[in-house]
């Protein structure tokens, strides 16, 4: 469970946030709204990638100000640009490369990379260069690479952006089946028609929290003026 | 955004750039061959007048001999122990003339007419093939780069952090690899605007890299 | 030079000043400072290639002189180039194109063996036998002899930045290569 | 006209497009594709920006290969993402970097760039740093940055992709109103409903070739697989 109470945040001189608060249970949440209007930012506060300005940052209890270890391993962010996140050369290097922290045993460590390879068709590419895979082929990697931590929350910042029509399925095939509770950020509104909840956020506020149909509503009347 | 440059309307202001840089030229080497304490000493005087003149803010040129005056205090104390005081003095004084000359030019002219004369004087270059024309958009391009480069450093940054790895030395090669693939996209953006347009032809069918 | 190369020297030039935004680590007695730049100056050359990786520092060099503060410590100006540590900035554009050389002509088989080679002949060999010279002889009359060996002070940190360097240099081959490689009877090298 | 004979392109050890022939005559022609399908390589040998390995690509007659700066002249290119389509600092003088070619006199350049800022409603941010622009009026600079040169034919590779709702169709309708031919490439299916002829590329070939209705359902059922 995620807890946002109050939250502000702010760059130097330009304020992103502004007392944002919110409890999100469901377990799956979509955020739309405007470029620049923060929604990656209330992302990056979820993983504690960025700490509030003001306010506080809960997860499952645990403040991202306090306990930022723990809340990370709680929560795996997937970024839009599979590129960005691609360490290792080779995709199963890659994909150990994230179990590192974990400080396990070699051969569990391979145990875990094969049984994920598997999990996601990746088995053929075990060795091939990470670069070039196909777009879809490497969010996919991504997305693996931060599953393979077992997270228990997984937030996700436009994975599809990218991708073609068949690419952008296969990841939101992926992305539907995991038990996990998601938090995804889209400017594609299809994908979220049977999320449980969407936030709408504008200027830096929730503006509209709703099932997806009155909150998508909500959103493109805010884009026709 | 990055420039030293103080805006004014004094008679050191209004000189042309290249009379400027070749002052510079003329009195630096001078500098080096002159060992009376004197004469250096009256050299030191006349561009601390020039300072006046200019109206510089005290503030404005303290900032700018604060990084050098560390290396200045160095080399005298080093002379002075190792060596001797009066060299010391000398080499103290023709470094503060040098520099504080050098400060001056760049406290009162503005970068573009400094690009201006050196492109100008860079025009014989060309027949190395290096175009003089270029480096005003270089500049530019550099400026924009800066920005660029530290976004995209605390993009994967946060993309380590997200995986719960420490970033350490391995964030470089993934921040080097993607700005060059930013700047293979600007260098496409800038060939689309014409961009090299003037070239001399090239080979046909020459290399295509990314 | 095509519209490409013009955008790689200019990235490369920022990368500069971006490690010039580091601090200015001045070490007791010694007026040359730890500078993290020569890392540039090493990946300019080892990734760029000897004629790009050239202009990129000679366009830093350029950049120093009309007054950007883009020094270690944030300093620039003239001032610096005509001071007792101007010889290694004057140098810079010469390291990389050192490096560049060296790398072109090993391409084919470079490992990080090489790639260190290189990058310790051009970001660091070039730069004190420009660099020290210049220093003994703007700063003082103490013996050529005196202070000559006062590099070696550097060669820790130098050893290090070129370990650096040339794991990058190494990874960017692999994964986006930008260099092609110098024959005997070469073509030439930045096409 | 653009016209295509039996075109190839390869990068090194990749054949990238494979013998495709077309005659591209209609003003509104949509590309669509998978990722890594060709796509980019199309439109961009349209402009010159890569020369085809075998056949011929012509524009209004001219050859890429023979005569790009006249072909260059013809067709403007706009880019994914504007960020890096903005050289200059400030909007003003990116606008102007444009005629640089043109050898044209100061008091014409400051003219065509009043007139540009008027007509792409950018006129307060002249003075105005780029990068502090919306991702939909950077976007809307980039196509401006192009169309001030007034070339006959548009190029746009993917230029709505990284927007939100409102930038999209901020520059969706700038492009519906332009009088050139226009020739773009998206992932967005919707913005090509009223285009008049849509390609569909699979692997370097072009496989539909179509009005919208029939090549976008083609499309479709290629994703499925
Ligand atoms: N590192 C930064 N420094 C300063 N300002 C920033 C930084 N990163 C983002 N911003 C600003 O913060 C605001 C919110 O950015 P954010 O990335 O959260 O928007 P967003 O809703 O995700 O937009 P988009 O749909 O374009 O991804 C924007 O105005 C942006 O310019
Ligand atoms: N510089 C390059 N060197 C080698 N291969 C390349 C290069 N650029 C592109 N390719 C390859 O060429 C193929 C076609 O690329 P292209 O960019 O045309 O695809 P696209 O249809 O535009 O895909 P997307 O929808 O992802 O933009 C891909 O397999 C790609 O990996
Ligand atoms: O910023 C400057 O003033 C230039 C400093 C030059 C320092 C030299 S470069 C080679 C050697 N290695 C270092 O780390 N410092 C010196
Ligand atoms: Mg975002
Ligand atoms: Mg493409």
């Amino acid at each position: 469970m995620i807890e946002l109470r109050r939250v502000s945040f702010a760059y130097p001189q330009r304020p992103v946030l502004t007392e944002v608060s919110a409890v999100l249970a469901e377990q799956r949440i979509g955020i739309v709204g405007g470029n620049g209007s923060g929604k990656s930012t209330l992302a990056r506060l979820i993983n504690g990638l960025v700490r509030p300005t003001g306010g506080q940052v809960l997860v499952d209890g645990l403040d991202t100000h306090r306990d930022l270890k723990q809340v990370r391993r709680r929560v795996g962010f997937v970024f839009q640009d599979p590129d960005l996140q691609i360490v290792m050369p080779t995709v199963a290097e890659d994909l150990a490369f994230s179990l590192r922290p974990r400080k396990l045993p070699a051969d569990q460590v391979r145990q875990r990379v094969e049984q994920t390879l598997a999990a996601y068709g990746l088995q053929e590419h075990a060795d091939h260069p990470a670069h070039l895979l196909s777009g879809g082929q490497k969010q996919l990697l991504a997305l693996a690479a931060v599953l393979i931590t077992e997270p228990a929350i997984m937030v996700l910042d436009e994975p599809t952006t990218l991708l073609d029509l068949r690419n952008r399925r296969a990841v939101m095939r992926v992305v539907a089946g995991l038990p996990q509770q998601v938090v995804l950020v889209t400017h594609d509104l299809d994908v979220l028609a049977d999320f449980d909840r969407v936030l709408v956020i504008d200027e830096g506020r929730i503006v509209a929290d709703d099932t997806p149909g009155p909150a998508l509503a909500a959103y493109r009347r805010l884009a026709e003026v | 955004m990055l420039s030293l440059y103080q805006p004014g309307t004094s008679p050191v202001h209004r000189c042309p750039a290249w009379v400027k840089l070749l002052a510079m030229l003329v009195l630096g080497t001078a500098a080096f061959f002159l060992t009376d304490l004197r004469v250096l000493g009256a050299g030191l005087a006349v561009v601390i007048g020039a300072y006046a003149v200019a109206r510089i803010p005290i503030a404005a040129a303290w900032k700018l001999l604060r990084g050098v005056l560390v290396m200045l205090v160095i080399v005298v104390l080093a002379q002075g122990l190792l060596g001797d005081w009066p060299t010391a003095a000398q080499v103290g004084i023709r470094l503060l003339l040098v520099i504080g000359l050098a400060n001056l030019i760049t406290l009162t002219t503005t970068q573009t007419a400094i690009v201006d004369t050196v492109e100008r004087i860079a025009t014989p270059l060309r027949v190395f093939g290096v175009r003089p024309d270029r480096i005003g958009l270089l500049i530019a391009l550099v400026f924009r780069f800066i920005p660029v480069i530290a976004t995209e450093a605390a993009r994967v940054r946060e993309a380590h952090e997200a995986r719960g790895v420490r970033p350490g030395l391995s964030y470089l090669a993934p921040l080097v690899i993607r700005t060059l693939r930013m700047a293979d996209g600007l260098g496409e953006a800038l060939e689309v605007r014409g961009v090299g347009e003037d070239d001399p032809p090239r080979r046909r069918g020459a290399r295509v890299r990314g | 030079m095509r519209p490409k190369d013009i955008a790689l020297i200019a990235l490369f030039t920022a990368l500069m000043c971006v490690l010039g935004l580091t601090p200015r680590i001045q070490l007791p007695l010694l007026p040359a400072p730890f500078t993290a730049q020569t890392l540039g100056v090493i990946l300019a050359g080892g990734i760029l290639g000897a004629r790009r990786g050239f202009a990129s520092m000679a366009l830093f060099v350029l950049l120093v002189a009309i007054g950007a503060p883009v020094l270690v410590g944030g300093v620039g100006g003239l001032g610096m180039i005509l001071g007792p540590t101007g010889g290694f900035i004057i140098a810079y554009p010469f390291g990389a194109l050192v490096t560049g050389l060296l790398i072109e002509r090993w391409w084919p088989k470079l490992n990080y063996l090489t790639a260190f080679l290189a990058g310790f002949i051009g970001g660091a060999l070039v730069l004190y036998v420009i660099g020290q010279p210049w220093l003994i002889t703007v700063s003082a009359k103490v013996s050529l002899a005196d202070g000559w060996w006062s590099w070696i002070v550097y060669l820790p940190g130098d050893l290090i930045k070129t370990a650096i360097a040339a794991g990058i240099i190494v990874t960017v081959k692999k994964a986006y290569p930008l260099i092609t490689p110098r024959r005997t009877d070469a073509t030439p090298a930045a096409a």
